[in-house]
């Protein structure tokens, strides 16, 4: 079993009204692509943000993860909005 | 070489970094570039809100890409996060070389990837209330054109 | 927009030209560029002699034909004369605008036109004597970059 | 008959040992080529630098002029090596 912490920045943690959690991950979500999945399939404003009609961004470990990356155990994985700083 | 990265809310002063660089007889070019804060009225905010340890890293490993590409004497990278009012500055990168090529290309090399993949985000607080900045595609072209060379 | 062109042997403070722009809320992007001497050792100099007169007129040409080309909203060329000891500032140019891509391009091609067009010439003096530096064909090449887009 | 100022400087002024002079220029020397030309035909380190052996650049009422650039009735003209400020 793979528990990861989840982080949301920006838009995104407005719309979750959540910063951060502790999930446990089912075996068939090992890479960002799935993750993404899962979580757009709680429905409401999780779908609407995750599910393919909005943009975001996603970091393994403090390192932005293109969708085919693997989540390592354990891994800090955070989800936002393109990134709008400078 | 060890390029100076800070994350901060507090101001920064140019004149401070670019005087950390006096004295030194093998630099020949010094490029500044400070990012500001524009088109907010008095009384209107701008909030950045950041990814606190990824940020450090993600504008440590952009400071070391460029260092590998050119042939620098010096980076700093300094961004602000918070609350800032009009006309305040956000970043500064300041590189500094032998020629002057190498610091101008290290200097938007950095800026074109700091937008684009440092998270940062903005959002202004004006009458109308408090929105989310969209970010611009042309940024996101910027960078490629290094991807290219 | 006028642009500050100055020729001088005194030295020049970046920090003060800086401070010129504070609070003007149109300014999205700074870019400040410092030449140096460089590669002299302690007690050597290099001496910048220069044609008065047309110093002034060129530069004041190249800042004029960078703000018909980019919209910048300050622009300022300051360049010592005379005898300058090791890591020295000789030359400040400094541009403003509302996104960084004009304030960094304007900025480069005024210090490639400064480089090939404007009547300085500069001599080393060292332990063996004094010599005119050779113009760099490498700045011929910078300059031509902006005639062929 | 056109009476110039030349001013001469960096190399050229050494090698001349003349900073500046006043000429009057002889009715066919009526444009920058042949006015080098001219200076040229004194001989010695006149011929050495201008002679075609070393670049120069040469100015005309403080601008740049090409060689084939009329000069003026009372020009102020500038002869130099290729510039190395900044």
């Amino acid at each position: 079993m793979n528990t990861i912490k989840i982080l949301y920045f920006a838009r995104l943690r407005e719309a979750f009204a959540c910063a951060e959690e502790n999930v446990t991950l089912p075996a068939e979500v090992h890479n960002v692509a799935a993750l993404i999945g899962w979580l757009a399939a709680r429905g409401g404003v999780w779908t609407d943000e995750l599910g393919g009609k909005r943009v975001f961004r996603v970091a393994i470990n403090q390192d932005m993860a293109r969708f085919d990356a693997p989540i390592p155990p354990g891994a800090e994985v955070a989800i936002f909005p393109p990134v709008t700083g400078g | 070489m060890q390029a100076v990265i800070r994350v901060q809310q507090r101001d920064f002063s140019l004149a401070e970094e670019y005087d950390c660089l006096a004295g030194r007889t093998d630099i020949g070019a010094i490029v500044a570039f400070v990012g500001r804060v524009r088109d907010l009225a008095p009384g209107e905010a701008l909030e950045l809100e950041h990814y606190p340890g990824m940020t450090e890293k993600a504008l440590a490993g952009i400071a070391e890409a460029a260092q590998q590409r050119w042939p620098l004497q010096a980076v700093t990278v300094i961004h602000r996060v918070g609350k800032l009012g009009p006309a305040e500055q956000i970043v500064l990168v300041l590189t500094a070389s032998t020629h002057r090529a190498a610091a101008y290309e290290a200097n938007a090399f950095i800026m074109d990837y700091l937008k684009t993949e440092a998270p940062f985000w903005k959002r202004e607080h004006t009458a109308q209330g408090a929105q989310w900045v969209d970010a611009r595609e042309s940024d996101e072209t910027a960078k490629l054109r290094w991807e290219k060379q």
